[in-house]
């Protein structure tokens, strides 16, 4: 299906959930809202005529200009073969979202890895502990204003 | 100011200070001397050691003589065995340079490497042994001993000829497997004493593996005593004069797959691959031996290799006539040594082609298949007495036949590792390919 | 370090009461970061009870280069050496994944020369990457022999990477807009000598190592992933090929050429024990090698002349927007998440590894194998932690 | 006179290790005192040309039955260690039973008369083999059916405490 039917599909299920869509351009996502997640997760997975059984990537991007962390979650479907994406903007100072293990138990790690580098807490997670970060390091190293720690464990560093 | 850390002075205390002066001023005397006149001197002090001998002969103990060559043997069974291992090692590397296509050691000693292994030896003697903290000590430090020890003793009930042995006890057989089954204790304290989770794993493996295959290795040898009645290895290989067809291992068709059973047993009992798991190097790092390095660590590689041609020479005398010649010449200890190689080449030959086995397939292997196989054949070889004795010309005509026809089956194999062997050089160029060829001057 | 709860101190055995069943004490055993089998730095904490696996948490970030923070500060085509590092054996592929996604975001065209080379050499490093996965899982069950085998094929490709580009492993070969410079003269003959040589050794491989008794005991059975597991864990490559998934980018979405060339996409049949097991994600390597021959073949036939680069600014911007490209690595399908605000390096680049993916399946699969399984899963994921921890 | 010494050295390695055996708390050490014993046992056998009874007792003891003690003393050493000091109790107890043992082992010694008989060495295997299943068939035989039960003991203590849940590859093996 292409990306403007699978927006309409969407809007057909779910209307309120949807804020921005954009189908034309190299990246045709969705914008859902953060309470919304879990269930348009769902009906993206389970859906006959969408299926998106695969999810490939969850990237947490900063958005200090406009206060808020966007987190885009890549979908393809092994079975259809079409591929979309959703994105969730969260304020910035708080982070908090719903984890969507459940729906794709591959969510876990990235999810670990966006509150490792990025400081989004999520939900419901079953493990969320840094993944590769120790787990005693100050800071989440990917924000725009992250200042690097001078000295960690003994170890000195020249800024 | 950089600070770059000082090494502690080394202090020696006590006695071990006195015995280290002591010895560099004596040394410091006695040995330049020696070298001016080394050799008066080491011709006197063979005149003097004779001549007591024969003195303290004559007058004091009639023994003497037979102590000093019993002592003479000894030491040489020992040089023996250290040889063996030497030379074992060299060639396990040289021949898996040869199955991998490349060449193997080559530069210690001029031709094709042949002082690796002491130069490895020299390596390891001044490498530092560590001790783990909270090892066991003396545990730590008595292990490779109790593995070395009795590898080394089982030689000496092996008999390399007739007359070759340095005491023919009539359970020479039996005496063998118990040195053999010593050996487990050696590793396991080995394993316990270096406080490590992982070198417990191996000694756990070592254990499992190495009791309970020693009682299919048993068993299939008592297929060969039930053959011939005697548990003495020297009878035992005299029982196979004669050419090729009257080895043990044609004898009755049981004791043909004796052989084979008595082989997998033995390839575990010293742990050569496909059963290395007590050292399982990508499971378990180094197994029991991991904590161990320097001079101990020898120990135990030495151990290995000694247990290999002793259990390789117990399959020789026992299944394939010894000191027996296949083609009806004299039988020297030659025949016995060339047989013996052949087989630890075989060791060799294994470990660098298969895989290594779980913990659980090593367990099932032993009691599910080779335990009733092998008590199949000790049944059988013993049954096999009332067709293959002259009252009934029947069945002893049936058993002959059927004994000429293993001794065929046996050419065939021969003959098709020969057919292996000039195929592998006819074309190696195609085997082992060009790029091997451009790069390898020596292949 | 949140410590994993053992079971009580097991209380001694008091006077009189006699044990119903021998209680056995678990192990905490650390296969650490230092590991034979652990191919790189990847760190399990495995809970034993004797040799069986009860509980397995992989602890990763040890060779943790923070590559994407690098990547906001470095233009776009300085950043062409760091995707090199992410999956060090197939350094090839990862340009291909970089450079494709730039050029989608700025809409830049690559002559079709550009492009039949650029699948050449991807394909040449699938080989050389599956190569290394089965000589490496040879080891760890056990077997020296393989290894030195897929070695000695590999040192000839790496011979056709040096002839080309200079570097044998970290090429940066693949840039932004076709590639670094044509091939010198004579290597499509090398690499079509290499080609004939190469397929009649994939059968040695065979009967070294794929039907050998001893290494199907070891790896059948183990580590069983069915396919609806793998989609739901996010496992991609091999390994949910071998679990009988039948998806492959360069089918699926296929990207520079490769709906040109006709090849099949191997999947595992379950041909010894049950399917999605050690063996079929190995044996799918071992197919997939053929079927790059194929390509490769296909691709020298369809070579045609023409520059190799179009004209690209050093400094580059390009225009503000997100895009978010995959490619079909050796291991999995490695994804760039780009996003550019119009400046002259990337906003925030995410970089998807497929090992990344690949291992979170571990704590999965591990419990109820034994010590020795665990080698074979690791070995059978196929992990390099250059991505896994970027 | 050789064999004399060879003979005290076999004895005076017994004796020691028998006492450390009592004396050491380290319970793998004791297991090991206790090879130490059964080998220098078995030297003595050798020393009285019983060949075959000396091998036997290395390939049966030494090498399978302490081999298995030392298994089980290595996994269960934490559990036991602090049992191995005697309490108040305990020790009046064994000041009783040591010396009416003591007192039996002297009596026993002393009373016993020493023939200096000549050990007749001969090929002894052939001559066990017939005797035991000669006229010692019965005894031979009651010994086998012990151990087969001992065995089956054994094997019902060490099942599988319950089949290990979910081992969706194959059912438990429990080693």
């Amino acid at each position: 299906m292409t990306p403007l039917e699978i927006i309409e599909l969407l809007k057909k299920h779910d209307a309120d959930s949807v804020v921005v869509a954009v189908a034309d351009g190299p990246y045709p996502h969705v914008v859902i809202t953060a309470e919304k997640l879990v269930k348009v997760a769902d009906f993206l997975k389970t859906e006959p005529r969408l299926r998106f059984d695969l999810l490939r990537c969850i990237s947490a991007v900063d958005w200090p200009a406009k206060n808020s962390i966007e987190l885009a979650y890549d979908l393809i479907s092994t079975s259809l073969g079409h591929a979309f994406a959703f994105k969730v903007l969260l304020d910035r100072a708080d982070p908090q979202v719903e984890s969507v293990g459940g729906v794709w138990p591959a969510a876990q790690w990235h999810e670990r890895e966006a509150f490792d580098l990025m400081g989004v807490t999520f939900l419901h997670h079953p493990d969320l502990r840094r993944i590769l970060m120790p787990e005693d390091w100050p800071g989440h190293p990917l924000r725009k204003d992250y200042q690097d720690v001078a000295e960690y464990r003994g170890l000195k560093f020249k800024p | 100011m950089t600070y770059i850390p000082q090494r502690p002075p080394v202090q020696y205390k006590g006695l071990s200070l006195v015995i280290a002066r002591l010895a560099t001023w004596l040394g410091g005397i006695v040995i330049p001397l020696l070298l001016q006149l080394a050799w008066p001197v080491f011709i006197a002090a063979i005149v003097v050691i004779v001549a007591f001998v024969w003195v303290v002969g004559r007058f004091i103990n009639p023994l003497l003589p037979w102590i000093v060559r019993d002592f003479i043997v000894v030491v040489g069974l020992l040089a023996f065995a250290c040889i063996v291992a030497i030379i074992g090692i060299w060639g396990e590397r040289k021949v898996a340079g040869r199955i991998q296509s490349r060449l193997g050691p080559m530069r210690t000693g001029v031709w094709h490497g042949w002082a690796q292994s002491l130069a490895d030896g020299l390596k390891f003697v001044q490498k530092e042994d560590l001790i783990p903290r909270e090892a066991d000590g003396p545990l730590f430090r008595l292990a490779p001993y109790i593995a070395l020890v009795p590898a080394f003793c089982a030689y000496l009930a092996l008999p390399f000829g007739v007359g070759w042995v340095f005491r023919d006890a009539d359970v020479s057989l039996l005496f063998v497997l118990a040195m053999l089954a010593i050996e487990v204790l050696g590793v396991i304290m080995g394993g316990w004493a270096s406080n490590s989770k992982w070198s417990l794993y191996g000694a756990m493996r070592e254990g499992c593996q190495l009791v309970s295959y020693e009682i299919p290795m048993g068993l299939s040898l008592l297929a060969a005593v039930a053959a011939t009645g005697s548990v003495s290895l020297v009878q035992l290989g005299e029982a196979q004069s004669g050419g090729w067809f009257s080895w043990l291992i044609f004898r009755n068709p049981f004791l043909f797959f004796a052989f084979f059973t008595y082989y997998v047993a033995s390839l575990a009992s010293c742990k050569r691959s496909p059963f290395d798991l007590p050292e399982g190097e990508s499971e378990l790092v180094a197994g029991f031996h991991t904590e161990y390095s320097g001079f101990r660590f020898v120990m135990f590689f030495f151990a290995e290799y000694v247990a290999m041609f002793a259990v390789s020479a117990l399959a020789t005398i026992i299944f394939l006539g010894g000191w027996h010649s296949p083609v009806g010449g004299p039988s020297t200890p030659l025949w016995f040594l060339i047989k013996s190689t052949f087989l630890v080449w075989v060791q060799m030959w294994i470990r660098w082609t298969l895989p290594r086995i779980r913990i659980d397939q090593v367990m099932h292997a032993c009691v599910k298949y080779l335990l009733p196989f092998t008590l199949l054949l000790f049944l059988g070889s013993s049954l096999w007495q009332l067709i293959d004795n002259p009252t009934h010309p029947v069945f002893e005509g049936f058993a002959h036949l059927l004994h000429y026809g293993l001794g065929v089956i046996g050419l065939l194999l021969l003959g098709l590792y020969f057919a292996g062997m000039v195929y592998g050089y006819w074309n190696r160029n195609r085997l082992v390919g060009q790029m091997a060829r451009k790069h390898l001057p020596g292949a | 370090m949140k410590e994993i709860e053992l079971h009580s101190q097991p209380d001694l055995l008091h006077d009189g009461e006699v044990p119903s069943d021998i209680r056995t004490e678990e192990i905490m055993l650390n296969m650490g970061p230092q590991h034979p089998s652990t191919h790189g730095v990847l760190r399990v904490v495995l809970q034993t009870d004797g040799e069986l696996v009860l509980k397995a948490t992989p602890y990763i970030g040890y060779l943790h280069r923070c590559a994407e923070k690098i990547a906001e500060k470095v233009t776009y085509r300085q950043f062409t050496p760091y995707t090199d590092r992410l999956d060090y054996l197939s350094a090839m592929n990862n340009n291909l994944g970089y450079a494709l996604a730039v050029e989608k975001l700025g809409g830049i065209e690559v002559p079709p020369r550009a492009d039949y080379l650029r699948v050449i050499f991807a394909e040449l490093n699938r080989i050389a990457s599956h190569l290394v996965a089965i000589g490496s899982y040879g080891l760890d069950m056990g077997a020296y022999t393989p290894l030195v085998y897929s070695f000695r094929e590999r040192e000839w490709i790496m011979d056709l990477f040096e002839a080309a580009c200079g570097a044998r492993l970290t090429c940066s070969y693949i840039t932004i807009g076709g590639i670094r410079e044509d091939v010198p003269e004579g290597w499509v003959q090398q690499c079509r000598e290499f080609l004939d040589y190469f397929e009649s050794k994939i059968a040695d491989y065979n009967n070294l190592l794929s039907y050998n008794h001893i290494f199907v005991n070891r790896t059948a059975n183990v580590g069983i992933c069915p396919a609806d597991l793998a989609v739901a864990y996010g496992l991609t490559g091999p390994c949910l090929r071998g679990s009988g998934v039948a998806w492959d980018l360069r089918k699926a979405t296929p990207y520079c050429r490769y709906n040109e060339f006709d090849f099949d996409i191997p999947v595992g049949q379950g041909a010894n024990g049950t399917l999605g097991d050690c063996w079929d994600r190995y044996f799918v390597r071992v197919l997939e090698m053929v079927q790059s021959v194929r390509i490769i073949r296909q691709a020298l036939d369809k070579l045609t002349e023409g520059p190799v680069q179009t004209k690209v600014p050093r400094i580059m911007k390009l225009p503000a927007g997100v895009v978010y490209y995959e490619v079909e690595n050796p291991r999995g399908q490695l994804g760039f998440h780009l996003v550019s605000d119009g400046g002259t390096s990337p906003y925030r680049l995410k970089i998807r590894g497929p090992s990344f993916c690949n291992l979170s399946v571990l704590p999965v699969l591990a419990p109820n194998c034994l010590l020795a399984d665990i080698a074979a899963l690791i070995g059978s994921i196929d992990v390099v932690m250059g991505e896994v921890d970027r | 006179m050789l064999e004399t010494v060879i003979f005290f050295l076999f004895a005076a390695v017994a004796v020691v290790a028998g006492l450390a055996i009592l004396l050491s708390t380290n319970i793998v050490r004791m297991a090991y005192w206790l090879i130490a014993m059964l080998i220098s046992v078995a030297g003595l056998y050798f020393l009285m040309g019983a060949y075959f009874l000396g091998v036997i007792q290395i390939l049966v003891y030494v090498g399978g039955v302490a081999v298995l003690l030392v298994f089980g003393v290595m996994l269960t050493s934490r559990q036991l260690a602090p049992r191995l000091r005697p309490g108040p109790g305990e020790a009046l107890w064994l000041v009783v039973v040591a010396t009416v043992l003591l007192i039996g082992l002297i009596l026993s010694v002393t009373h016993a008369r020493f023939d200096q008989g000549a050990i007749v060495a001969s090929n002894s295997v052939a001559e066990i083999g017939h005797s035991l299943l000669g006229d010692f068939l019965g005894p031979f035989e009651l010994a086998s059916v012990l151990l087969l039960v001992a065995l089956l003991g054994a094997a019902y203590l060490a099942r599988p405490k319950a089949p290990v849940q979910g081992a969706q590859q194959r059912k438990g093996t429990a080693i």
